[in-house]
């Protein structure tokens, strides 16, 4: 009865060099998954952003002025992946078929354990109850379910979205979804096409081989928590900022 | 003794209950429900349930009328997606487009129309009311002033509603005047030209260069096909886009090339790139010695532009002369396009500057090629019922200052913003009245006298209009994908209820032009659900065309053929062409005014100036400072010393006319002895755009001279708190 | 009714005394009630900052509890006769430490009433879900060791049968001695695993023994170097308010001693490991330790105050047999015992978390609101107020109580 | 002794009213009983003489998710008029089917927000009849009053009726346990978030 399903490794490549700062990645993803507005005294630091596009300049005077932004989420790590193993109930795991590093709000209880231990701040506690304006909850998206106070939430690759391809592919009688049939909102929504969403796993997907290419890096590779998001872009500074180069063991810093 | 033996006897009931209860389901299943509660209480949103319709328009929010999917639940829509192969939009959606729907839940929204009273106080009453005090000073405008004394202000003047206006205002003898539009520019252009001239359009998509002062090229300006083209994801050749502009925009940042031009000095700029062309020969001279009627003689281009030398122009707009020439160069090298942008807040260039720049056009001779300016072919105009006149379409600055008494300000929004300095100087100063038939508190119209709440795009049904860089006409609906209020009304529903004279109703207006284009016969309709376009003359009856278009369909016009008229590359107007000789003069500080820097407004070209912003752009924009709104000031590090202000304090910015506060925010990537300030929608609360008086930019500069309020002299100063 | 013991402060005096604990107390649970009524808001955490002051008080506090498990070790197990004085308000201080610190977590997690899930659906790999377990464990066989005392108390030990059920108790206590000592064992340990299992965050992340990495140990050892320090510290101020000799010197010298030498033996290991870790564990994951104490708020003053002033420098006072009979020295050193402790507990949960890992993040500092200080004043003053309770209604001193019969 | 003996009785008192409680007070008291807006019987409708199947009410949509219980339009497909003169019969035609008003049904077997389940997969990929998690109540005359959890707003139907919860599995329960059960059985090896939104 059961099936066997083909391994998939979901990920990421963003070509920095075409972000712009545009900021659409941010709304898709925000509309996608019903992340509450938040109540404006929020500031900086108490948002909830699933995928954060920092701005990083050269700090040099026109015309050597140079901007790059960085679209940051999940980086759903496929190795020793830091919020799993400490997360005390359970509300945390990978996928094992394809890699997704998933939060169960429901089972979150919220002690923040797993913000604390993620190097990339990728996760987000809701410190007040979910706002919006009123009158919109009838717009919101019926396939992701709207977070509680008290917990945590972050970027699961658009997983509603996974549920619907996959809704489909059933209907049609296929227990298999083609590549084409799961994209990201961020992905989608990106004027300048600088995010490619796919399966790693899959040699001859454009996402695998934009990973596998020279220009591509991961953040903080360092610390062997292996980012299936990887990163693209052809200006050194930005790799040197951006990309946490190892540091020669006489513990030297770099900066 | 009878004290520890109750003693005693308690406890052991205690202890039998306690192991009672335990031995009970009861409290175990209480813990589980307690946690279950805490999962789904009464004040965690409920998700819409049902099955999912899916249905197909156009986004109404802004001229660039993009295709949209609409899946809805129960008839709310819950997702917004492109649409692929669509011939405008090429399935682009812009971030606005996505949370658009969230508007018509705005907190700014008008729910009621509204009156200033004799006390100066705003308050509701009721509709008929309302109607009827606009009647009463409609009478009011026409008795006490001649022609011009009624207008509407039609920031998408292109539509069939608009043909509807200015049948309404040909009876009134009144004028229709056009809002301020990122197409506004190409007036001038055709101004420049002799004759009978089509409406124009900028090829943008197939030039060879994009020569663009300080338009959001790469921000969602004009359709999205041609966006897809310029950031080169069409498998086209991507135009080579120099941007020409102050400021670090968005697009300054993406574009080939990025010029850093000096505040106020692109008419130098342009006259200097014509200057190359013309010494360096690089024009046709065979035809532009033909159709350029001013191009020699004493006071001609040529006399003109000989002063504007490399060297000469370096020094004034702070670009080396050798970027200058090899812009020239590239430039001359191809069919190019020529944008004197329309800041979303900045406004537009002075009219001098625009006519320099389109003269480039003109001398490259790209008026009338593809990859230039094209014409549209335009479906011949439509009869309406009555005998009327069409009151004609003006642009707001040709309108006679203090000439209107009666301003109806249609609800659409233009996606520029405008100050209201500008605004009132057109009203009488006396007894001018402004009449807002707007869903939202708009922040250029937020002190008119009466406001009827009219619908949001996502709520009626209107027309789309021709994206600015079409070159061809087109028709797309924006169908309703959600129930308008019941508070909102239509303003040509409004119209007739004041005159009491029948003017059609919308749809019926859109059918009839659906009709004519059928009987065109030209053409070709898209279909969103197939993602695939048909001849116009699949289409049986014209019943089908129309349910076509209801069902998100776009009809587009064949492309026509335009051979240049000859034409003034000074322009027609005499004053202008005075200006440009003057250029060179030192300018005088306005009003002589002692300033120590240069205020720059400007806008985001997807969070539109004159209108709110989605909740959740506002909360974005807000929790990561992506995007900074008109309480922050943008200053380089070097400028931010010299005046002793460092990141984030407070600031107050002072012109002539007032001053605003804001947080300092230091650019490196900013000019010297310049400030930029955003205008429009605060994303401190929901995004809204109402503020007080004198706290927006576009409150403070005047527009005495012309309609250019880019560049502001002001003063910065430390804000004691 | 139940009386107070003879030879206590006379009632208008201990009222006025309890009355001013119980106003702050009850300051203290109204923000309590906002935070669980409308959400974390009300206090200065962020997303940055997942554990505030309340964590690292709440990790302090259960370190310098550890006095109760380790003397009741001490004196069931090892027979340490020494410490019979004591033993009393060792595990009344125990039992104030860890069931305030529980109460400050339900307050401090988001979803208190789903933390249940810990044991329904344990996540077997999570240090957080062994301290639950030890704590509540732990928790429970504190409030059975307290019980003895309570039914001590003479108007209920007139209950005859009472006074049997707590005799059966007195023979088990050992059994719960070496009960909780385990227990504890693991919950300080695991709290300490905590942050040295974070790979990804280099400032915590230590080497691992086996599955443990090398805080598990560390915290241990602090832990019991700093309860009997803190036991001093306690019943000398007890002494103080009280005016009353509590406890026998020789009770005082050999708790001293412990705390000393097992400082001394924390200090060393705590060295190693730093030393280890600035030159092998922190350049290993791409961090110099440079980096980490570049931000003037947290230089390299702190690691030497934690290991040097706090931290060798009482040890040594402690271990020397005739600097512990200088009564002053007896409250200093024990007193920086137990602020080095802080110190660390501090520094591995607020420093660590200061510092951006990611390279384009910025250092962010963090204060804590009122409502974060108030809560935790309610947790102090409640402590207090339980061994008030205690002190003058439960002979916790049964030196205290020889003189009273007589 | 005789203390002794009266505490024994308190005892007992105190744990035999205890399990009373526990056993039988409280779940009466947890839910409440709600009646359905109408009678149907899907006997009737899937009767011969109808020739109607299940499909026919309760179908697929488009996008492969389930449509759940049918709109009034359906109804309106043979109930435009009245048929007979039943009192629900003339009450259907009345007040929904002629004004267009939906048919406020109360689901039984309704999860809550955040639980996904795909009936397309389960009946279609893993050919799981409707009856083995909805029990027969396609065959049933009437509609039974929904069980409402007063506290969670929960159905009885997902926690069960066996009010210990323990031993129960669908049809008689549709907890989360019960689904985890299931995949187990089939080998189904899962993340949370594949039944999880």
């Amino acid at each position: 009865m059961t099936k066997t399903t083909t391994q998939k490794r979901y990920g990421m490549v963003i070509d920095i060099d075409r972000c712009d700062g545009c900021g659409a990645c941010m709304v898709a993803c925000s509309l996608e998954n019903n992340v509450s507005v938040v109540p404006p005294e929020a500031g900086l630091h108490r948002g909830l952003t699933w995928i954060r596009v920092y701005s990083i300049t050269n700090e040099k005077e026109y015309p050597h002025s140079d901007t790059a932004y960085l679209p940051v989420s999940c980086q759903h790590c496929g190795n020793e992946t830091p919020c799993v193993g400490v997360c005390p109930q359970s509300a945390v795991d990978v996928d094992p078929k394809n890699g997704i590093v998933s939060q169960i709000p429901e089972r979150c209880m919220g002690c923040r354990y797993c913000m604390v231990a993620c190097p990339y701040h990728a996760r987000y506690f809701n410190w007040w109850d979910p706002v919006w304006p009123e009158g919109t909850e009838h717009l919101l998206n019926p396939g992701v379910t709207p977070r509680m106070r008290g917990v945590v939430e972050k970027c699961n690759f658009c997983h509603g979205r996974h549920h619907a391809a996959q809704e489909r592919a059933a209907s049609e009688g296929r227990s298999e979804i083609e590549p084409n049939e799961y994209q990201t909102a961020c992905a989608e929504a990106c004027p300048n096409g600088a995010i490619t969403f796919g399966d790693l796993a899959d040699k001859d997907s454009e996402v695998a081989k934009l990973a596998a290419g020279p220009e591509s890096f991961q953040l903080l590779k360092t610390l062997g928590t292996g980012p299936k998001v990887y990163y693209l872009t052809q200006r050194s500074w930005v790799r040197d900022m951006a990309a946490k180069t190892p540091l020669p063991l006489d513990g030297q810093s770099n900066d | 003794m009878g004290f520890s033996v109750k003693r005693r006897d308690f406890l052991g009931l205690i202890g039998g209950g306690a192991i009672g209860a335990a031995l009970s389901p009861a409290p175990w299943k209480s813990l589980d429900d307690v946690a279950i509660w805490t999962q789904n209480w009464s004040w965690k949103p409920r998700l819409p349930r049902g099955p999912v319709e899916v249905a197909f328009t156009h986004c109404g929010l802004c001229p660039a009328g993009c295709g949209l999917k609409v899946r809805s639940v129960g008839g709310s829509p819950v997702s917004v997606h492109g649409v692929p192969g669509h011939p405008l939009s090429a399935g682009f959606v812009c971030a606005l487009g996505l949370a658009g729907r969230y508007l018509s839940y705005h907190p700014s929204r008008i729910v009621e129309p509204t009156v200033v009273g004799t006390d100066g106080q705003r308050r509701g009453i009721p509709f008929k009311a309302a109607v009827r005090q606009l009647g009463k000073w409609l009478d009011e405008a026409r008795s006490g002033g001649g022609h011009g004394s009624v207008a509407i202000l039609d920031n998408r003047p292109d539509r069939m509603r608009s043909l509807a206006y200015r049948k309404w205002l040909g009876a009134l003898d009144g004028v229709h005047v056009k809002g301020l539009r990122e197409d506004a520019p190409i007036n001038r252009l055709r101004a420049m030209l002799d004759g009978q001239v089509p409406e124009l359009g900028l090829d943008i998509a197939r030039a060879r260069t994009v020569l663009s002062f300080g338009a959001p090229v790469l921000e969602g300006l004009g359709s999205g096909e041609a966006g897809s083209r310029l950031r080169g994801r069409s498998g086209t050749e991507k135009p080579y886009i120099v941007q020409i502009e102050t400021r670090p925009s968005r697009t300054a940042h993406s574009a080939d090339l990025w010029l850093r031009i000096a505040p106020g000095t692109e008419t130098v700029l342009a006259l200097g790139l014509a200057n190359i062309l013309v010494s360096e020969g690089l024009y046709d001279k065979e035809i532009i010695g033909r159709t350029a009627l001013d191009l020699d003689g004493p006071g001609g281009y040529r006399e003109l532009v000989a002063r504007f030398s490399p060297k000469q122009v370096a020094r004034i707009t702070g670009i080396d002369a050798a970027t200058i020439k090899k812009v020239a160069r590239r430039f001359a090298s191809g069919p190019a396009v020529v944008i004197p942008g329309v800041d979303p807040g900045g406004g537009p260039l002075s009219p001098e500057a625009q006519t320099a720049a389109f003269s480039l056009s003109l001398l490259n001779g790209d008026v009338g090629r593809p990859g230039g300016v094209v014409a549209r072919r335009v479906s011949e105009t439509i009869q309406l019922p009555g005998t009327a006149q069409l009151a004609n379409t003006v642009e707001l600055a040709d309108v006679p200052d203090g000439s209107i008494r009666l301003l109806i300000a249609d609800g659409i929004a233009g996606g520029c913003a405008m100050p209201t300095s500008l605004l009132k100087r057109k009203l009488n100063p006396s007894e001018g009245r402004v009449v807002s038939l707007s869903p939202f508190e708009r922040s250029a119209m937020h002190e008119a006298d009466l406001v009827l709440p009219s619908t949001t795009p996502f709520e009626s049904i209107d027309e789309t209009g021709v994206p600015i860089d079409s070159p061809v006409d087109s028709m797309g609906l924006t169908v309703p994908s959600m129930r308008a209020p019941d508070y909102s009304v239509d303003s040509l529903h409004v119209l007739s209820m004041v005159t009491k004279s029948n003017v059609p109703k919308i749809t019926e207006l859109l059918r009839s032009r659906s009709d004519r284009i059928h009987a065109g016969g030209r053409g070709s309709v898209f279909d969103p659900s197939k993602g695939e376009s048909a001849p116009i003359t699949e289409f049986k009856t014209a019943g089908h065309l129309w349910r076509a278009l209801l069902d998100g369909g776009l009809w587009t016009d064949s492309s026509a053929t335009f051979t240049c008229p000859p034409f003034r590359l000074m322009g027609a107007d005499a004053a202008i062409r005075d200006r440009l000789h003057k250029v060179l003069e030192q300018p005088s500080t306005a009003d002589g005014w002692a300033h120590e820097l240069v205020l720059m407004p400007f806008g985001w070209r997807d969070a539109p100036g004159d209108g709110p912003l989605p909740p959740v752009m506002a909360k974005l924009f807000r929790e990561t400072r992506l995007r900074l709104d008109s309480r922050f000031a943008t200053i380089c590090p070097g400028t931010a010393k010299d005046l002793g202000f460092a990141e984030g304090d407070k600031a107050s910015i002072k012109t002539s006319l007032g001053s605003i506060t804001v947080e300092v925010v230091l650019d490196p990537a900013v000019a010297n002895g310049v400030v930029h300030v955003a205008v429009g929608p605060s994303t401190g609360a929901f995004g809204d755009a109402t503020r007080e008086k004198g706290d927006q930019p576009l409150d403070l500069p005047s527009c005495k001279n012309d309609d250019c309020w880019r560049v502001i002299p002001a003063k910065m100063l430390e804000v004691v708190s | 009714m139940i009386e107070p013991l003879t030879n206590r402060a006379p009632t208008r005096v201990f009222l006025t005394w309890i009355g001013f604990w119980i106003a702050l107390f009850a300051i203290g649970g109204y923000f309590g009630m906002l935070c669980l009524s409308q959400g974390l808001h009300h206090t200065n955490m962020n997303n940055r900052f997942g554990f505030g002051i309340w964590i690292f008080l709440d990790l302090t506090v259960i370190a310098l509890g550890a006095g109760a498990f380790f003397s009741a070790f001490l004196l069931y197990i090892l027979k340490k006769q020494a410490l019979k004085d004591v033993i009393g308000s060792a595990v009344v201080l125990g039992f104030i430490c860890y069931s305030g610190a529980v109460v400050v977590l339900a307050i401090d997690v988001g979803q208190p009433l789903r933390a249940w899930f810990t044991f329904w659906h344990p996540n077997a790999h999570s240090m957080l879900a062994e301290v639950t377990f030890c704590l509540t464990l732990y928790l429970l066989v504190l409030a059975i060791e307290y019980v003895p005392l309570i039914l001590k108390n003479p108007s209920l030990s007139k209950n005859v049968s009472l006074l049997v059920f707590e005799g059966q108790l007195h023979k088990v206590v050992v059994v719960f001695a070496g009960v909780g000592a385990i227990l504890s064992f693991f919950h300080q340990g695991s709290l300490g695993g905590l942050y040295g299992v974070m790979n990804g965050r280099p400032f915590a992340f230590r080497e691992h023994f086996f599955i443990w990495p090398s805080t598990f140990f560390l915290f241990i050892l602090s832990a019991i170097a700093a309860g009997p320090s803190f036991l001093i510290l306690i019943n000398k101020l007890a002494s103080k308010i009280s005016k009353k000799q509590l406890v026998r010197k020789e009770a005082y010298d050999f708790l001293g001693r412990i705390s000393g030498w097992l400082l001394l033996a924390y200090v060393g290991l705590k060295s190693a490991d730093t030393i280890v870790w600035i030159n092998h564990t922190a350049p290993g994951s791409g961090y110099s330790v440079a980096e980490f104490f570049k931000e003037a708020s947290f230089g390299t003053w702190i690691l030497f105050a934690e290991i040097v002033l706090f931290g060798l420098l009482p040890a040594l006072v402690l271990i020397n047999d005739r600097l512990r009979k200088r009564p002053l020295l007896m409250i200093v050193a024990p007193l920086l015992v137990c602020i080095g402790i802080a110190i660390n507990r501090y520094v591995m949960t607020l420093q660590s978390q200061s510092l951006p890992t990611l390279p384009f993040e910025e250092f962010v500092l963090y204060t804590p609101s009122l409502v974060e200080i108030g809560v935790f004043g309610g947790m102090i003053s409640y402590g207090v107020i339980v061994f008030s309770l205690s002190y003058r209604y439960l002979p916790l001193y049964p030196g205290l109580r020889q003189k009273a019969k007589t | 002794m005789t203390r002794r003996r009266t505490t024994i009785l308190f005892f007992i008192i105190g744990l035999v009213v205890a399990m009373l409680a526990g056993w039988i007070a409280v779940p009466a008291a947890l839910y409440e009983s709600i009646e359905q807006p109408l009678g149907f019987s899907h006997v009737v409708h899937t009767s011969d003489d109808t020739g109607m199947v299940c499909d026919d009410c309760h179908h697929l949509t488009s996008e492969g998710g389930f449509a759940g219980i049918p709109k009034i339009a359906v109804c309106e497909g043979c109930h435009a008029e009245a048929i007979g003169t039943s009192k629900d019969e003339l009450r259907l035609v009345e007040e929904y089917v002629k004004p267009g008003r939906e048919i406020p049904w109360l689901v039984y077997a309704r999860q809550p927000d955040n639980a996904f389940f795909p009936h397309v997969r389960h009946t279609r990929l893993a050919k799981i009849p409707c009856e083995q998690c909805h029990g027969d109540h396609g065959k049933t005359e009437t509609l039974r009053p929904l069980k409402r959890n007063r506290f969670t707003g929960y159905s009885r139907d997902i926690w069960g009726h066996d009010f210990s919860g323990i031993t129960t599995s669908p049809p008689n329960s549709m907890k989360m346990s019960d689904c985890v059960d299931c995949h187990r059985k089939r080998g189904v090896r899962d993340s949370c978030l594949a039944c999880h939104k």
